[in-house]
């Protein structure tokens, strides 16, 4: 319950810089990703101390986190301003399939990215549009986008796995430039492009300022409703962005792609210290949090932990990481 | 391998429909048919074929029954289903032993139940069972590999399990145990995936990762192969060769060309779905198999997994269904 | 008979950074109302949180009725009998004023609560302090401003309390709103009970006041000072260190009126107000005398485009503005600065720089990137202006004063670019000097050409402040006048004629 | 003073009751269930205007939604309070896996029950403490405990089916009492305690205050963090009973029980009326919510229509349920 925190917040180390709070929060799951290192070190020094075989794992982890750190992004927006995307995963098959269909992809790759990022766009506009001006809570709106969209995708593709023979896509998950995967660097642009909208524009202010007071944002003259609808657009975008990246990866577009990336994503974006409840939130923090969980399924292949052990640990892991982090923070708070 | 619109023909339809004197039409068999909802390649196949076969038979009405969420729901779906009276019910159940006390229900209601696949707890809930064998497909692709790696006890062998808390899951991996054992042979890493082509990909990615040198992997699911196969060719690994299971079109066309480490895929025929409602008009109408003398059909079918190979690929085809 | 019930020797309170409280003397007596005065900032806030177990004290003794004691919770304080209403209204918008009345000790038996019992005695609480008409039943969040100060009152009063504190109650309440206050002070002191009583309105000190003690950063600077007959020269030396000449800025002698920049004609909403119409010229200071409830903020809010109108136009400068759209109210030049400064104004985690600069748009980015040193800069010399405390812009608004808080809100249209500003209750809370501070920029503002359209329920301020003068009473216009056709007594019969007629006066 | 009075009796909607927004809103959710009722005379008159079948229909309906229901029931307390609680789907298998292992079964039906409501209440207690105590924000708290939760139950039950041969407890699933299926029973009797607790208790009032204003309630002297404990065991147990329902209905115990449960329990408490910001629900209202989705699902398979269309429609369904309440609400609000 927030109420627990508001004896904390209330006199939270108010005269440094206000970014000061959030860095710590990032200090902490760097902290707990280290941790992570030095139990792989420990399980498999083979792997975690030789240069060459960690490298080359942890560009495999990076790959394997682009897809659902672009989507966490748009979600760090969508939560920075009190909304929730509930969505992400459907809208990111429904690109998936729309843009792999044989009609699509007999125009070449350059529709099918075009394809892809308009769906996953239009249908964030509808959330968007169902929120601001059907106002809808936004859980009950990309709720039903989330049923509807995959009901959507299993119609187009017969709910069959639709193979994309076009090598062009396909090959971005196989690329690198100076050494990194291609998708690494989607990833990683998609980041810095949202870090700076969001704390380099109006439009990030904005989306600070609705999600810490709506009201206070319309009285200051904000269009609260087209700002909402922008931002499910945004998320939409991202979704379409990933779409291109698991199709290429899974070299296939399907309706089951993005299983539950929603709570994943929703989950990456408040270990990284976004608030469910809006007003906070920073892009790094989430893509950390991306990187936490990703690493976790990582260090669990590696050990082949059963699943069993691996769901206990990852319970457990969660919990050890919050609190590696309140520790920091609160470190910060005492002085 | 999909987009061009439905033909059963090409989702593991065997062609032949009943032979000899059962193939004359008899009284009208109204069969009850319930499956989890088709949200996977080899469901799809499963309802596909049944409805198929149906329709091959003037004398058989199909009635279709979604099997809702979950067991309690399907059990729900069928306890409606039961007081509509039909004279066959065809159950695959979401889950054998959650739908045990039901199909007793049935029998005990004079209906006939055929327990297709996923198998009750207690054999009298079925009228007929006929149910792939997972065990027996850990075993075929045991012996593939077992065969090839004979005597390296240090070969490395990879297992891409499908969705883990399922037990046809646990029975899959010990069949392939067991089997690997009698050559001295052992799984060195397994991982789950969850039959869907990304969880493949993933955990494929992180599998090569964990083991730089492979002999040789054994992927549960042809479905989620696509994107096992997908990984390998990202990682540009080759060194190893790949058995498949299920038997999907993608991965017998992949054998055939020869084109990825997969040389082989031990079958789990959806045709089972075909040959289960044929057996429900008989039993419908009292008959037994023509080609049996017993006047009943048998209590027990359990169907082959064979292994399809280069060699023997091409008299499958027919029957890989669509993933 | 007046025993000291209250000692504080020394007490300190430090929050990061600053030391809002630094070495605290107070005395309070049984049966006295003991004011504190001080500054926007000062400490008084904090001194009644320590108090009352919201905070605890770093340092110093804080000895009640004889024993020392520290509270380590709101609840120990409440048991050992301090009741607080606190600046911020603290209640519970979902839940009816019953239950925020006996929130945390409802009438019960075996935890279930008796309903009916809670809403009589909260009726009848209601009713001592003079507000029969506010229902039991009614959700909190539905009310006016006024009312929920009522209704926290109430609360405090539920707790047979040997001390009770007010952080500046009057501050929402309008003139005869605070008669009632005093009245219900006055039968409290004379059971013996004691009140400390904060507030920046010297009159209301003297009115009821017996002692006063003046803090300033945190320091007691003057102890048990006679309330009535301490010259206010000194009482404000004491808090500000220096001495204020005038509180109004002159007005200029011919009122120059520019081109009428707001006109609105006929504006109506079913139930807050109705065809009201005024117009607003350049360089003209327009008030609006009312009570609380009579429709100011609605109508505000209505012109602002905050609400749609029922009926009505509204006008600037010849163009007519689009009903129900604050961005298209700011486009064209207007600002508000709203009544409610933390539910309507201010975005509590961010600095305050951020919060002024809101309303601003892309004003301070270059090629569309936001640059916040320029922000800063041109929020500094604001900050300055209004003498906000301390100066640090980069401070979350959370951790301001209440006073501060206010001037934030007002700040965030004195950046330039505002060609009508409109204020609602712009100096609620604001200390002594720093309302005059804020009187001078709102004249300055309109000889710059500015349009003021202000409301407050303190007909002084609107009187002293404005050029021109409208009463409203029950959501119509009843007088306009220039103000010097005006004084207090006149505006205040006017306000409250109606309810003469319903002779329901006290 | 008279003066508030003219201000407030300006004010419209002023002397209302001020329940009456919620009623408006529960009101929308009934008009939404006839609207199902008349789809489904129109597609299936044999069934929804054969007094019998349809009597049968609907108490085949309230059966299924009794789990879910329960398990709102809970839900709504923790939503009300501003949290929300993840966990619930797992902690219902581990309940249920719990109390069917070979061992409990032999101790007798009584034990069984005794064990899922401790399994259940425990997990709850431990939510709460990481919640309360250990500072974790509820969403993160509660997802460690889904995924762990999932996995000690599959530990526990070795990912087998435990089959419940205690015929005591699969009979709760089928007795009826005056024609009503246990099941249901219990569900309105977990429905009404629920409503006496929220509305009639300081407990209840204090949960709405926690989740209205965390400081107003801090300042009343409210035992914030107690209160949170107790509301995640209140959760916590509800999912036990929910087990014991499951558990009964498919005659044995499952680590795969209460799939993606928390969604369907969050889903409906919000339809009905639940801020997921805290301080506003009514138990009646979500249940009203379980059983609108239950009755869409029965359409769905009455019809037996097609997965993708099943998933289209509901997303459709649950946009025009939410619009005809709106509609119901801005009404109340007009005059
Ligand atoms: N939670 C907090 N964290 C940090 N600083 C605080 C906090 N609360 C108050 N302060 C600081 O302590 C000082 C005293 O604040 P306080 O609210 O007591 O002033 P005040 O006398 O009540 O002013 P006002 O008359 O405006 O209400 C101010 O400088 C304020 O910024
Ligand atoms: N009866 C009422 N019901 C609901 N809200 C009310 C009622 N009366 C007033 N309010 C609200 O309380 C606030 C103050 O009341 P109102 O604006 O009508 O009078 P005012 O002249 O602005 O008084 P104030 O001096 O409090 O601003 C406004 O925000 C208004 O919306
Ligand atoms: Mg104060
Ligand atoms: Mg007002």
């Amino acid at each position: 319950m927030t109420a627990t925190t508001v004896g904390v917040t209330a006199h939270s180390g108010w005269w440094r810089s206000d970014r000061s709070e959030p860095v710590r929060r990032n200090l902490g799951l760097v902290a707990v990703l280290l941790i992570l290192y030095t139990i792989g070190a420990i399980t498999h020094p083979e792997i975690f101390l030789d240069a060459d075989r960690l490298w080359s794992n942890e560009l495999t982890v990076l790959k394997q986190a682009s897809s659902i750190g672009v989507i966490t992004v748009g979600m760090t927006f969508v939560m920075i301003a009190g909304g929730i995307d509930l969505s992400v995963g459907a809208l990111l098959a429904l690109a998936s399939v729309w843009c792999t269909t044989l009609a699509t992809q007999s125009y070449g790759v350059g529709v099918m990215i075009f394809v892809a990022l308009a769906v996953g766009a239009g249908a964030g506009v509808v959330n968007g549009v169902l929120i601001a001006y059907g106002r809808l809570v936004p859980f009950i709106a990309t709720l039903a986008l989330m049923v509807a969209a995959r009901g959507l995708a299993q119609k187009i593709s017969g709910k069959l796995t639709q193979i994309n023979t076009v090598d062009a896509l396909n090959q971005i998950a196989i690329d690198k430039v100076l050494g990194i995967p291609v998708l690494v660097l989607i990833m990683l642009g998609v980041g810095a492009l949202g870090w700076l909208l969001l704390n380099r524009t109006t439009f990030g202010r904005h989306t600070f300022a609705i999600g810490g007071n709506p009201e206070a944002a319309r009285l200051a003259g904000i269009p609260i409703r087209r700002h909402t609808v922008m931002l499910y657009a945004l998320s939409g975008l991202c979704c379409g962005i990933a779409a291109l990246i698991v199709t290429a990866q899974a070299t296939a577009g399907s309706s089951d792609h993005g299983n539950l990336y929603e709570l994943q994503a929703i989950a990456a974006a408040i270990i990284g210290g976004t608030a469910l409840s809006g007003g906070r939130g920073t892009i790094v923090g989430s893509l950390l949090g991306v990187l936490v969980f990703t690493q976790i399924t990582n260090l669990f292949i590696i050990n082949n932990l059963q699943l069993e052990w691996q769901l206990i640990a990852q319970g457990a892991i969660i919990v050890g990481a919050v609190l590696v982090q309140q520790f920091r923070v609160s470190q910060l708070r005492r002085n | 391998t999909s987009n061009e619109p439905e033909k059963p023909a090409n989702t593991g339809q065997t062609g032949a429909a009943a032979t000899g004197a059962n193939a004359a039409p008899g009284a009208t068999v109204t069969i009850g048919f319930s499956a989890p909802a088709a949200d996977h390649g080899w469901i799809r196949a499963i309802t596909d074929n049944a409805k198929a076969q149906a329709a091959k038979y003037s004398d058989v009405k199909l009635t279709q029954v979604d099997a809702g969420k979950d067991a309690p729901a399907q059990i729900a779906a069928l306890e409606a289903l039961i007081a509509q009276k039909p004279t066959v019910i065809v159950l695959l159940p979401q889950d054998g032993a959650q739908l045990t006390a039901t199909g007793r229900k049935a029998m005990e209601a004079g209906i006939p139940v055929v327990n297709l696949d996923r198998e009750f707890s207690d054999a009298a809930a079925s009228f007929t069972l006929i149910k792939g064998d997972n065990y027996g497909m850990g075993v075929s692709a045991g012996h593939y590999i077992g065969k090839k790696l004979r005597g390296r006890s240090d070969a490395v062998i990879a297992e891409i399990a499908g969705i883990d808390s399922l037990p046809l899951t646990q029975d899959r991996s010990r069949g392939f145990k067991d089997t690997l054992a009698t050559y001295g042979l052992r799984v060195t890493n397994r991982v789950a995936a969850q039959f869907t082509v990304q969880s493949g990909q993933d955990v494929t990615a992180n599998l090569l990762q964990a083991a730089p040198k492979i002999d040789a992997i054994w992927n549960h699911d042809d479905d989620q192969g696509v994107g096992v196969l997908a990984a390998i060719k990202q990682a540009g690994r080759k060194e190893f060769f790949m058995v498949g299971g299920a038997g999907s079109l993608d991965a017998m066309n992949h054998i055939k060309a020869g084109d990825t480490p997969l040389e082989a895929t031990v079958t789990y025929p959806p045709t089972m779905a075909s040959s289960a409602i044929s057996l429900a008009r008989l039993i419908g109408q009292g008959k037994g198999l023509s080609d049996l003398v017993e006047l009943q059909v048998p209590k027990l079918i359990v169907l082959q997994s064979e292994t399809i190979t280069k060699e023997n690929v091409d008299k499958y085809i027919p029957l890989g269904f669509k993933s | 008979m007046t025993e000291n019930v209250l000692k504080l020797t020394d007490v300190v309170k430090t929050f990061p950074g600053v030391k809002a409280l630094d070495g605290v003397e107070l005395e309070v007596n049984s049966g006295e109302v003991h004011c504190l005065l001080g500054q926007n900032g000062a400490g008084k806030s904090t001194l009644i949180k320590v108090l009352s177990g919201v905070h605890r004290p770093d340092g110093g003794r804080v000895e009640w009725q004889g024993a020392e004691v520290t509270f380590a919770s709101p609840q120990a304080a409440m048991k050992a009998g301090i009741a607080t209403i606190y600046q911020e209204l603290d209640l519970v918008d979902g839940l009816t004023v019953a239950e925020n009345i006996f929130l945390g000790n409802e009438p019960r038996t075996l935890g279930f609560v008796h309903r009916s019992r809670a809403r009589r005695d909260a009726t009848a609480i209601l009713a001592r302090l003079g507000h029969p008409e506010i229902p039991a039943a009614r959700e909190v969040g539905k009310l006016p401003s006024a009312a929920k100060q009522i209704v926290s009152m109430a609360r405090a009063l539920s707790r047979e309390a040997r001390l009770l504190i007010m952080d500046e109650p009057s501050a929402v309440l309008a003139h005869d709103e605070v008669a009632n206050l005093f009245r219900v002070i006055r039968e409290l002191t004379a059971q013996g009970i004691a009140v400390i009583y904060i507030s920046h309105r010297l009159d209301e000190i003297r009115e009821i006041g017996d002692r006063v003690t003046v803090l300033k950063d945190g320091r007691t600077t003057a102890a048990n000072l006679d309330a009535r007959t301490t010259p206010t020269r000194e009482l404000v030396g004491r808090m500000t260190g220096r001495s204020i000449e005038y509180v109004f800025p002159p007005r200029p002698e011919v009122a120059q009126r520019g081109e009428p920049l707001l006109t609105v004609d006929g504006l109506s909403r079913a139930g807050e107000f109705a065809d009201v119409s005024l117009t607003v010229h350049s360089g003209e200071i327009v008030g609006i005398a009312g009570l609380v409830g009579s429709g100011r903020s609605e109508l505000l809010e209505t012109i602002f485009g905050a609400r749609k109108a029922h009926g009505g136009t509204v006008t600037v400068d010849g163009r007519s503005l689009r009903p129900g759209s604050v961005a298209a109210a700011v486009r064209a030049g207007l600002g508000l600065a709203p009544e409610e400064r933390k539910s309507q104004a201010l975005i509590l985690a961010d600095p305050i720089y951020r919060n002024v600069t809101l309303a601003s748009g892309g004003r301070f980015t270059t090629a569309g990137f936001t640059q916040a040193a320029r922000e800063r800069a041109a929020v500094e010399p604001v900050a300055e202006s209004l003498d906000l405390r301390p100066r640090d812009v980069r401070r979350p608004v959370r951790t301001l004063s209440g006073g501060n808080q206010q001037k934030v809100v007002v700040g965030r249209w004195l950046l330039g670019g505002t060609r009508l500003l409109i204020l609602d209750e712009p100096t609620r809370g604001v200390d002594v000097g720093a309302r005059a501070e804020l009187y001078q920029v709102i004249r300055r503002l309109a000889d710059e050409g500015v349009g003021v359209l202000l409301v407050s329920s303190e007909v002084p301020e609107v009187l002293g402040l404005a050029d021109r003068v409208l009463v409203m009473r029950e959501g119509r216009v009843v007088r306009e006048a220039p103000a010097t056709e005006l004084d207090e007594h006149t505006v205040l019969d006017l306000v409250m004629a109606g309810s003469l007629l319903e002779g329901s006066l006290p």
